[in-house]
C-alpha cells in the first residue's frame, strides 16, 4: 500500500525531511490469476468504478488493466469542464448525481482534484437562443438543479472581456448559468482515484493491453492480455474512445463511432476569464486553467478516426468562434493543441450496463461529455457490476434502447454519430 | 563580419529608454545595453536572464507592445527590434529587481512538485478561495484587454518540395530542388537567411557563409521558388499539409499599410524536407538558471552575429567539441575566457588542441554551482576530478550536447531512433513524404551536410568545399547525467521551475511513465514545450529506472512547434465576417421598410417592421391582424426548394417523403414530411406537380442542406438506377407569401387571371416577371406563395406591395408568421419537430404511407415509437391568465416533475388572449386538463388548459376558394 | 485536412467533402425492420481500415466509396458511386 | 445586388454582377449526348473543363450535370434533343458572377481557399468547384489573366468582402 495521508502537515514534514517520506501514489503489481471484477481501461471512469466497487460495495478483488499509462486517454485530453446543465431529464439526473460526487471528491479521495465550481455559462445570441436557454433552465430547476438566467448586463459584468457590441455576428443577449459547474484538474482525477482505489486493495496494472476474452460457452470469464490471462467473474469494458475496438474483440458491434475532438491551450497569462464560457449557438467552450492558460475547444472532425490527431481547419473554426466572443484572446498564443478519440454514440448519450454477452459489461459512448461524469459514471457502473442490476439513474442508458427506440437524443439529430 | 554598425533603433524596457540597432533581437539589444536581469520565473520568481539566442529561449519572457497589440510571454530572443518597441518584464511585483514573489523561493521546500494535490482540502467553496490567490500568483504576463487592431490572413499554397529551415542544409536542398525544376517553397523562422552560418566563421566554395546564403536565396527566387521569412512551420498534419505562420509585423509592431500582422499558410507539399537544425542542451548544476548562464552557441551567436559581448569574463562548460568554438568566438570578440571546462576525461582533436594553446582547458571538469553576484552569475564552482575550484566569471557558457529538432518529423507520424553516441533521438522512418537533413538529422560536418542536402533536393551529386579555420568538429556528445546534486536548485525546465529534485520526487511517488512525470511536475508544458529541458529530464528518469533513455519513453510532440498567435488561426473570420451572413434577394426592400432582423442560421430574415414608436411585439401583432383582416406579404425565399424531374421523379420523392406523392395530379400540391432513418420526423414541406414529370419540393430553411444531402444520397447511393434529376433551387428562387382575405383579389389583379385554387399551382406573370404561384396556406388565410427567379424578384415585390398597400395590407415578419401558424396549429421544425417526435406525436400519423417503402419506416416500427402511451404528444394551450412563457415547463404545480413543455407561445391574433403549442406526455388524450406553464428562471407562471392544436377556423373554410 | 482523390476532380482538400457512413450501415427502404435497425445501430468501428462513403459536397457533389485507415488516415481503393458514368 | 460593382487593386480587379441565364442540364442517360453536341456545336466537356463560347458556355459541374451558361440557348431545341434522357432546369436567378482580372487573381483565390489555383494546369477552359471563406464557389478560368467565380447570391456579399480583402493583402 502507498504512503500516508496528504495534508498541510504532511507537506511540512516533506519540507523538513527533504521530501523523502512520500510513498508511491499507487503500487505497480503483477496481475493476479483471477479477480472478481476486471475493469478494462485505466481512465477516470474505470478507476472510479474500481474505487466505488471497493469502497461502496466492498468488492476489493478488482483489477484495472490499462493498455498504457493511467489517465492517458480522454481523461488527460479534455477541457476539464464539469456541469450538469443538460436538457433531457435522464441526463440531468445522471449528471447531477455526478456533480454532487465532485463536490466532495477531494476530501473523499484525500487528493485535491481542484474541483472549482466557478460557474458554467451558456451564452445566448438571439431571443430564440434565450428562449431555448430559459427552457433548459426551467427544466433543470424542475429537477432541483441550479440554473440562473442572466441578462446582458449581468453577463457583461461577470466576463468583462466579452464582446458586448450589439452589431457583431453573434451578439451576446444573456446566458444561462450553472454556478455549481466549473472545472477540475483532469490528471488529478485519475491519480486521485487510482491512489484511493489502490489503498483499498485494487490492483492497477499499467502497460497491460487486453487482446481478447476468455469464454466458457457464451459466458465471458476473463481476459487475455499482453501480460497473460486474467480470470474474472465479471469483465467491465470502460474504454470510451476505443469501445468499438475493445467490444469488437468479443464480436460485439455498437451504436458508436470513434471520432477525434480537438482542444488547445494558450500560454499562461494572469487571470482574464473567471468562469466557463459556452454558447447555445456556437461550438466553442472556453475556460482558464489555474496555471493561467486559456483552454478551449470546438467541433469534432466530422469523420471517424482513432488518430488522437486533429484537423487544422476545425481548430481554426474553434478559435475564430472563441475570438468572436472574447476578442482580447487574439494576441494570446497557442502553446499546444491535441485531440482525443471520442465514442460518438448514435443518440449522443452514454451506454452503461449489460451487453448481449453474459459476464461482459459496457460503459462507453460518452461522446465528448465524459469527463464531467467521471465519479458518477464510476458509481453507477460499480452499482451495476456489484448488484447485477442497473442503478435507477443508469437504467435509461442501456444498450437495448437503440433497438427499442428509447434513445435519449439531447440534440435531436440522431441516428448518426452526434455532432450536436 | 557583424560589427555593430547598423542604424540605431530606440526601444524601452521597463520604462527605460535604450538604443539597439537594426537587426538586433530584443535580447541582443538588452545584452548590448548591459541588461542581464530580464524576467522572473513562473513559480519561485527567480531572477532570470537570457539563455538562448533563438526560439528555444525558456527564461527571457517579456510583454511586448501596448494596448491592443500587447503580447505577453514574448521571448526576447524572438522579437527583432523596431523603432519604438516597448517591452516590460512580467510576473513581478513591485519591480523586476525587487520582487516580493521571490519569497516563494524560500518557501520552496513546502511547495515541491504536485504540492497542490496534497492540501487545500475542504468544501469546493474553500478551494475557490485558495484558487483565487493561486490563479493570481500563477500565469505569466498580464493578458491584453483591448481588441486587436490588426488583421490576419490565411493562404493556401501547393508545392513539390517544402523546405523548412534556411540554414546551410535547407538552402542547399532548396537550390538543388529548384534547379531540378521542382516547385519549391522555403520557410525560415528567422529574419535572416543562413541559420548556423550566421554564428560560424566559415566559407563555402570560397564564399563567406553569409554571402553564400544570400546567393543561394537569390538563386531559389530566380528559379521561381518562394521564400518566406519570419515564417515558422508550426504544424505537420495529415497528407503532407504543413501549417506555416509568417510574421509580417514583429510582436507589438504596427504592420505595413493594408498588410496583415501574420499570415497562416496551409502548404500542401509533395515532399517536405526538414532542415530544422538542433537545439543546444543546458547543463544541470545548482543555480544553472542565473542570469549570465547561457547556452554556448547562443553566446557565440551574440558575439558573432550581433557583435555584442554577452559578458566580460567567461567560463565555458561543455561536454563536447562545439563548446570550444564559443571560446574562440568570445575571445575574438574581446571577452576574457577564464577557462574551458570539458566534462570529458581525455578529449582529442584539432579543435581541442588549438584551444589548449590559447585557453585554460580543464578536462574531467563538471560544473557544480553558479554563484551569484548581484543579479547575475559571479562565479562557477566546478569539480575538477575530485577537486573543487571556483572560477570568477559573469558569463557561464554551457553546452550539454545538442538535441536535433525532430518535432515536425514526429508530428508527421515519423519514428525516432536513438543515437547512443550523441545521446539524442534522430529522425527514423517517416510515415509521410518527408525527410530530415542537416543538424536535424544528427549531422555535424558542414561539408557532409551540404552534400547530403544537395542530394536530398534532387540534384545530381556534388561536393562543397568548406573552409573552417577551426577544422571539423567531432560529433556532438551529451553531458553525462549529474551525479550527486549540489545543494540549491538545479533546473531542468527553467520556465516552469522544475528541478532535478522534482523529477526525483515524481519518480519516488510513482509518477514513472514519462507522461505522468511530465504532467505531475509540469515539465515541458511551458511555452517552450521543453525544447531545452526534455532530454535532461528523460536522462534523469532513465537513470532512476536504470534503463537507457529510449526505454524511458518520450512524450508526444504536439503542434505548434512554437507558440502561435490565436488571431492567425482565425484569419479573416472576425467581426462581421466571423461566419458568412446570407443576404436575402429582397434585403434592400426590407431594410427600407425598417425591418428588425432575425438570425436564422447564416440568414438574416425580417422579424417584423415596427413603425416609429412601436415595440416589436406590437408591430408583429398588428402585422398578424393585417393578414387576418386584409393581406400581408412575407419573404419566404429562404425555404429549401428542389426541382425533381424525370420519369422516376415521383418514385424518388416517395423514397424520401413519408406521405403519398405518386397520386398527385398535375397542377396540384400537398403537405409532406420526411423521416430520419430512425423514424423520427426530420423535416416538413410541400410537394407540387408542376408538369407531368416535374415536381417542386419545398422544405424548411434550417433543414435545407440536410435535405439536399438526403435527396442526393437516396438518388446516388440507394437508387443510382433512377431516371431523375434533382436541382437545388433555394438560391434560384425568391419567394413571397401573399396571405389574407384580399390575397386572391390582389393576385388576380396583378396576374390578370384567377389565382389557383387551394393546394393548386399555376404560372403567370407579375410586374413583367414570370412567376410560379403555389396556393398554400400557412397562416390559415387564403394564401399563395409566389416564386420568381431571385434576380427578378424586385418588380414582383414592388407590384405586390403596392397592391397590398392599396388593400390595407403590407409586409409582415417572422413573429407575425409564427403567431398566425400557432393559431392554426401548424408545427414547425425546431420547435415541435424537435428531432424526438414521431408523426403520431404530431398528429400526422394519418398521412404516413401504410405500405412503408420510404426512409425511416422501419424505425417507426420500434416498440417505443409504435406505442403511443407515455409519448409526448402535440397539444394546444389556452392561457387562463396572461402570456405563456415559451419554453416553460408544464407542471401540475411548481417544482413537480414536468409533463411537457411549451414549444411555442404567441398572442392570439383573431381575438384577445394567449395561446401556445406544447408537447405533453399522453397529451392527445388530455384535452381539457389544466396545468401550469412554469418558468422559474424567468419567474413567470401561467395557468393553461390543454386543447386541440388549432384555435382558428378548424374547418379550413377561410383558405378554401 | 486530408487530401482525397475525388474520382471526378482529382486530389482535393477534405474540407470540400463530407463523410456519410460506412458501407455496412447503408439501409435500403426495402430492408426488413430488424435488419434495418441492426444496420443503422451497429457499426464495426474498426481501429484500422473501414470502407466509407463520402461525398464531394462542395466540389462536384459526386459520391464515392473508399477504404480508409482510421489511424494513419491513408486512403485506398477509391471509386465513384452513383449512376453509370456519362462521357 | 448592385450591378457591375468593381474593386481595383494593383494586382486584381474585382467585378460583381448577376450571373444572367444559367441552366442546369442533368442527364440520366448518355443517349442524349450526341444530339446535344450536334445542337450546341461542341461536345459537352469532361470533368474540370468548359466548352463553347462566351455566348453559351457549357461547364461540367457534376458527374451528370453541366451548367449551360449564357443567353444563346434555344430552350425548345434543347428540350427536344434531351428527350426522355435528361432535364433542363434554370438556376441562374440565384447566382452572382464575380470577375477577377489581373495578375493577382490566382493569389486572391488562395487567400481563404483550399484549391490550387496557382497550378499552371488550371488554365483557360478549366473549372473547379471549391470553398473560399467557407462559401461554395465555382471557378471558371476564362483567360490567362482572368477568372470568373459563380457563387450563390446570398453568399455573394460575404465572398466579395473576403476577396476584396485578399486582393488588398495579396
Amino acid at each position: 500500500m502507498s504512503g500516508g495521508r496528504y495534508s498541510a502537515l504532511a507537506l511540512l514534514r516533506g519540507a523538513l525531511g527533504g521530501q523523502q517520506h512520500w510513498g508511491r501514489a499507487w503500487r505497480s503489481p503483477e496481475p493476479a490469476p483471477s479477480y472478481d471484477v476486471v475493469i478494462i481501461g485505466g481512465g477516470g471512469h474505470g478507476l472510479a468504478t474500481a474505487y466505488y466497487l471497493a469502497k461502496v460495495h466492498g468488492i476489493r478483488r478488482v483489477a484495472v488493466v490499462e493498455r498504457s499509462w493511467i489517465g492517458g486517454g480522454n481523461t488527460g485530453r479534455n477541457t476539464t469542464i464539469v456541469r450538469s446543465n443538460y436538457r433531457q431529464p435522464q441526463l440531468q439526473r445522471m449528471l447531477d448525481h455526478s456533480l454532487k460526487l465532485w463536490e466532495s471528491l477531494s476530501d473523499e479521495l484525500n487528493y485535491n482534484v481542484m474541483f472549482s465550481p466557478r460557474g458554467a455559462l451558456f451564452l445566448g445570441h438571439s431571443d430564440a437562443d434565450m428562449t431555448r436557454l430559459a427552457e433548459r433552465g426551467d427544466a433543470l430547476v424542475a429537477q432541483g438543479i441550479d440554473a440562473e438566467l442572466m441578462d446582458r448586463a449581468a453577463v457583461a459584468k461577470l466576463i468583462p472581456l466579452l464582446d458586448m457590441s450589439p452589431d457583431v455576428h453573434w451578439p451576446v443577449q444573456g446566458g444561462l448559468m450553472q454556478w455549481r459547474g466549473g472545472t477540475a484538474r483532469h490528471d488529478a482525477v485519475a491519480w486521485g482515484f487510482a491512489r484511493a482505489a489502490d489503498r483499498l486493495g485494487v490492483d492497477i496494472i499499467e502497460n497491460c493491453e487486453v487482446t481478447g476474452y476468455v469464454r466458457d460457452g457464451e459466458r465471458v470469464t476473463g481476459v487475455t492480455t499482453t501480460r497473460g490471462t486474467i480470470a474474472a467473474s465479471k469483465v467491465a469494458i470502460c474504454v470510451a474512445g476505443n469501445s468499438g475496438h475493445v467490444a469488437g474483440l468479443a464480436g460485439l458491434r455498437l451504436p458508436i463511432e470513434s471520432h477525434t475532438l480537438q482542444a488547445y491551450v494558450t500560454e499562461a497569462v494572469k487571470p482574464m476569464i473567471d468562469t466557463v464560457i459556452m454558447s447555445q449557438s456556437l461550438h466553442c467552450y472556453i475556460s482558464q486553467s489555474d496555471k493561467g492558460g486559456i483552454v478551449a475547444g470546438g467541433d469534432p472532425d466530422f469523420f471517424p478516426s482513432y488518430a488522437q490527431r486533429g484537423q487544422p481547419l476545425r481548430l481554426e473554426d474553434a478559435i475564430a468562434q472563441a475570438l468572436a466572443l472574447v476578442p482580447a484572446l487574439s494576441r494570446l498564443r497557442m502553446v499546444r493543441c491535441w485531440a482525443g478519440v471520442t465514442d460518438m454514440s448514435f443518440d449522443g448519450s452514454p451506454i452503461i450496463g449489460d451487453t448481449p454477452m453474459d459476464g461482459l459489461y459496457l460503459n462507453g459512448g460518452w461522446c465528448y461529455g465524459g469527463f464531467k461524469a467521471t465519479p458518477g459514471s464510476g458509481w453507477l457502473y460499480a452499482h451495476h457490476l456489484a448488484t447485477g442490476k442497473p442503478h435507477d439513474l443508469a437504467a435509461p442508458f442501456d444498450l437495448a434502447r437503440f433497438a427499442e427506440g428509447r434513445t435519449i437524443d439531447e440534440a435531436g439529430v440522431g441516428p448518426m454519430p452526434q455532432h450536436r | 563580419m557583424n560589427a555593430r554598425d547598423g542604424s540605431p533603433v530606440r526601444f524601452r524596457f521597463d520604462g527605460r529608454e535604450y538604443t539597439g540597432q537594426a537587426g538586433d533581437t530584443l535580447a541582443a539589444a538588452l545584452i548590448a545595453n548591459g541588461v542581464a536581469l530580464v524576467a522572473r520565473s513562473f513559480k519561485y520568481h527567480r531572477p532570470r536572464g537570457i539563455m538562448a539566442a533563438g526560439v528555444e529561449e525558456p527564461s527571457a519572457l517579456v510583454t511586448v507592445g501596448e494596448g491592443g497589440r500587447r503580447e505577453p510571454n514574448t521571448r526576447a530572443t524572438d522579437v527583432f527590434l523596431y523603432e519604438g518597441l516597448v517591452a516590460e518584464s512580467q510576473n513581478r511585483w513591485p519591480s523586476l529587481a525587487f520582487d516580493l514573489g521571490a519569497i516563494n523561493g524560500l518557501l520552496s521546500p513546502l511547495i515541491p512538485a504536485g504540492f497542490y494535490y496534497k492540501t487545500f482540502f475542504g468544501p469546493p467553496k474553500r478551494w475557490l478561495r485558495y484558487e483565487h490567490f493561486i490563479r493570481k500568483a500563477a500565469g505569466m504576463g498580464a493578458p491584453p484587454t483591448a481588441a486587436d487592431p490588426d488583421a490576419y490572413a490565411h493562404r493556401a499554397a501547393f508545392c513539390d518540395v517544402l523546405v523548412v529551415g534556411a540554414g546551410p542544409a535547407g538552402l542547399a536542398a532548396a537550390v538543388s530542388a529548384a534547379e531540378a525544376g521542382r516547385r519549391v517553397m522555403l520557410v525560415e523562422q528567422d529574419c535572416r537567411i543562413g541559420g548556423a552560418l550566421l554564428r560560424e566563421d566559415v566559407a563555402i566554395d570560397g564564399i563567406a557563409g553569409h554571402d553564400w546564403s544570400a546567393r543561394a536565396a537569390a538563386r531559389i527566387r530566380a528559379l521561381g521558388g518562394r521564400i518566406l521569412m519570419r515564417a515558422t512551420a508550426t504544424g505537420y498534419w495529415d497528407h503532407n499539409l504543413v501549417t506555416v505562420i509568417e510574421r509580417r509585423a514583429e510582436p507589438g509592431a504596427v504592420p505595413p499599410v493594408d498588410q496583415p500582422a501574420q499570415v497562416l499558410w496551409k502548404v500542401r507539399a509533395g515532399e517536405v524536407i526538414l532542415a530544422t537544425g538542433a537545439i543546444e542542451r543546458p547543463l544541470a548544476f545548482s543555480g544553472n538558471d542565473r542570469p549570465g548562464v547561457m547556452l554556448a552557441q547562443a553566446a557565440r551567436t551574440y558575439a558573432r552575429r550581433y557583435g555584442v559581448k554577452p559578458g566580460r569574463r567567461a567560463v565555458i562548460a561543455t561536454a563536447h567539441d562545439d563548446g570550444y568554438r564559443t571560446a574562440f568566438a568570445l575571445a575574438d570578440a574581446g571577452v576574457e575566457v577564464a577557462a574551458v571546462l570539458d566534462s570529458r576525461d581525455n578529449p582529442q582533436g584539432t579543435l581541442v588542441a588549438a584551444a589548449r594553446g590559447r585557453f585554460a582547458v580543464h578536462t574531467g571538469a563538471v560544473p557544480l554551482a553558479a554563484k551569484r553576484s548581484g543579479d547575475r552569475v559571479g562565479a562557477l564552482v566546478a569539480d575538477l576530478g575530485g577537486r573543487q575550484q571556483t572560477f570568477a566569471a559573469d558569463l557561464v557558457a554551457v553546452s550539454g550536447g545538442v538535441t536535433p529538432v525532430v518535432h515536425l518529423h514526429k508530428q508527421a507520424g515519423g519514428e525516432l531512433v536513438w543515437d547512443a553516441g550523441m545521446e539524442a533521438f534522430l529522425p527514423g522512418a517517416s510515415r509521410q513524404a518527408n525527410r530530415s537533413i542537416g543538424a536535424a538529422a544528427g549531422g555535424h560536418s558542414l561539408a557532409a551536410i551540404l552534400a547530403e542536402s544537395w542530394a536530398a533536393g534532387g540534384g545530381p551529386a556534388r561536393n562543397f568545399a568548406v573552409t573552417d579555420p577551426l577544422g571539423d568538429a567531432a560529433a556532438p556528445q551529451a553531458a553525462p547525467p549529474p551525479g550527486a546534486v549540489a545543494p540549491g536548485k538545479s533546473f531542468v525546465d527553467f520556465q516552469n521551475d522544475v528541478t532535478l529534485a522534482d523529477v526525483d520526487l515524481a519518480w519516488r511517488e510513482g509518477y514513472r511513465s514519462v507522461e505522468h512525470l511530465k504532467r505531475y511536475t509540469t515539465l515541458g508544458m511551458a511555452t517552450d514545450q521543453g525544447k531545452t529541458s526534455n532530454m535532461a529530464a528523460l536522462s534523469r528518469l532513465a537513470q532512476a529506472q536504470g534503463v537507457e533513455i529510449p526505454a524511458a519513453g518520450l512524450t508526444t510532440f504536439r503542434p505548434p512547434y512554437t507558440p502561435a498567435t490565436l488571431g492567425a488561426f482565425a484569419g479573416g473570420a472576425v467581426g462581421d465576417h466571423a461566419a458568412p451572413i446570407r443576404r436575402l434577394p429582397l434585403y434592400d426592400k426590407h431594410e427600407a421598410l425598417g425591418a428588425v432582423w432575425q438570425p436564422v442560421g447564416y440568414w438574416r430574415r425580417p422579424r417584423g417592421y415596427p413603425r416609429p414608436g412601436e415595440a416589436l411585439g406590437e408591430a408583429s401583432l398588428r402585422e398578424a391582424r393585417m393578414v387576418r383582416s386584409a393581406v400581408g406579404l412575407v419573404d419566404v425565399s429562404t425555404l429549401a426548394t428542389f426541382a425533381v424531374s424525370g420519369p422516376d421523379a415521383a418514385l424518388l420523392l416517395e423514397l424520401v417523403c413519408a406521405t403519398g406523392v405518386a397520386k398527385l395530379a398535375e397542377g396540384r400540391g400537398r403537405y409532406t414530411f420526411m423521416l430520419r432513418e430512425d423514424g423520427f420526423v426530420m423535416d416538413d414541406g410541400t410537394v407540387w406537380r408542376t408538369a407531368p414529370a416535374r415536381y417542386l419540393l419545398t422544405s424548411s430553411t434550417g433543414g435545407s442542406d440536410r435535405m439536399a444531402q438526403r435527396l442526393s444520397y437516396v438518388r446516388n447511393v440507394l437508387r443510382p438506377d433512377l431516371r431523375v434529376s434533382v436541382a437545388n433551387l433555394q438560391e434560384h428562387f425568391a419567394a413571397i407569401a401573399v396571405a389574407g382575405p384580399r390575397a386572391a383579389d390582389l393576385l388576380a389583379e396583378l396576374t390578370g387571371a384567377p389565382p389557383p385554387r387551394h393546394m393548386s399551382c399555376d404560372s403567370g406573370a407579375i410586374g413583367g416577371t414570370a412567376v410560379t404561384i403555389l396556393a398554400a396556406s400557412y397562416s390559415g388565410e387564403r394564401a399563395f406563395e409566389v416564386y420568381a427567379p431571385a434576380d427578378a424578384i424586385g418588380p414582383v415585390w414592388d407590384a405586390l406591395f403596392a397592391g397590398a398597400s392599396a388593400r390595407d395590407g403590407g409586409a409582415y415578419g417572422l413573429d407575425a408568421m409564427d403567431a398566425l401558424r400557432v393559431e392554426k396549429g401548424h408545427v414547425v421544425v425546431g420547435a415541435e419537430v424537435d428531432g424526438r417526435s414521431t408523426p403520431a406525436d404530431l398528429a400526422l400519423a394519418g398521412m404516413v404511407r401504410k405500405a412503408g417503402g420510404f426512409t425511416g419506416w422501419q424505425g417507426l416500427t420500434r416498440p417505443a415509437l409504435a406505442d403511443p402511451s407515455g409519448r409526448r404528444q402535440l397539444v394546444g394551450l389556452e392561457s387562463l391568465d396572461g402570456p405563456i412563457p415559451e419554453g416553460g415547463m408544464l407542471v401540475p404545480a411548481p417544482g413537480q416533475e414536468p409533463q411537457g413543455h411549451v414549444t411555442t407561445a404567441a398572442p392570439r391574433v383573431a381575438q384577445a388572449g394567449w395561446i401556445g403549442l406544447a408537447l405533453v406526455v399522453d397529451g392527445a388524450s388530455r384535452h381539457g386538463d389544466e396545468l401550469l406553464a412554469w418558468s422559474p428562471t424567468r419567474r413567470q407562471q401561467t395557468r393553461v388548459r390543454l386543447s386541440a392544436s388549432h384555435f382558428y377556423d378548424a374547418e379550413g373554410a377561410r383558405y378554401r376558394d | 485536412m486530408l487530401l482525397i482523390a475525388c474520382p471526378h476532380c482529382g486530389p482535393r482538400a477534405q474540407e470540400e467533402f463530407s463523410y456519410e457512413r460506412t458501407t455496412d450501415s447503408v439501409v435500403t427502404t426495402e430492408a426488413a425492420p430488424d435488419a434495418a435497425m441492426t444496420a443503422l445501430f451497429t457499426r464495426e468501428n474498426p481501429r484500422g481500415v473501414a470502407e466509407e462513403i463520402w461525398r464531394h459536397t462542395y466540389g462536384c457533389r459526386g459520391w464515392m466509396v473508399f477504404r480508409r485507415d482510421r489511424i494513419s488516415h491513408a486512403i485506398s481503393d477509391i471509386r465513384p458511386l452513383g449512376p453509370e458514368p456519362l462521357a | 445586388m448592385p450591378k457591375g460593382r468593381a474593386t481595383v487593386t494593383d494586382a486584381v480587379t474585382i467585378t460583381l454582377a448577376p450571373a444572367g441565364p444559367v441552366h442546369a442540364l442533368e442527364l440520366w442517360d448518355g443517349a442524349a449526348l450526341a444530339p446535344l453536341s450536334a445542337l450546341l456545336g461542341f461536345a459537352l466537356p469532361p470533368a474540370g473543363r468548359t466548352a463553347g463560347t462566351a455566348a453559351l458556355r457549357a461547364i461540367r459541374a457534376e458527374p451528370a450535370v453541366w451548367l449551360l451558361d449564357g443567353p444563346a440557348l434555344d430552350l425548345a431545341a434543347i428540350t427536344a434533343a434531351l428527350g426522355d434522357n435528361g432535364a433542363l432546369t434554370p438556376v441562374g436567378g440565384g447566382l452572382v458572377r464575380i470577375g477577377l482580372a489581373g495578375p493577382g487573381w490566382r493569389a486572391a483565390l488562395m487567400a481563404d481557399g483550399l484549391f490550387d489555383a496557382e497550378d499552371p494546369a488550371f488554365g483557360p477552359g478549366s473549372t473547379a468547384a471549391t470553398l473560399i471563406a467557407h462559401v461554395g464557389v465555382r471557378l471558371i478560368v476564362t483567360a490567362a489573366d482572368a477568372c470568373e467565380v459563380l457563387v450563390a447570391a446570398s453568399y455573394a456579399p460575404h465572398l466579395h468582402h473576403a476577396l476584396e480583402r485578399s486582393a488588398k493583402m495579396a
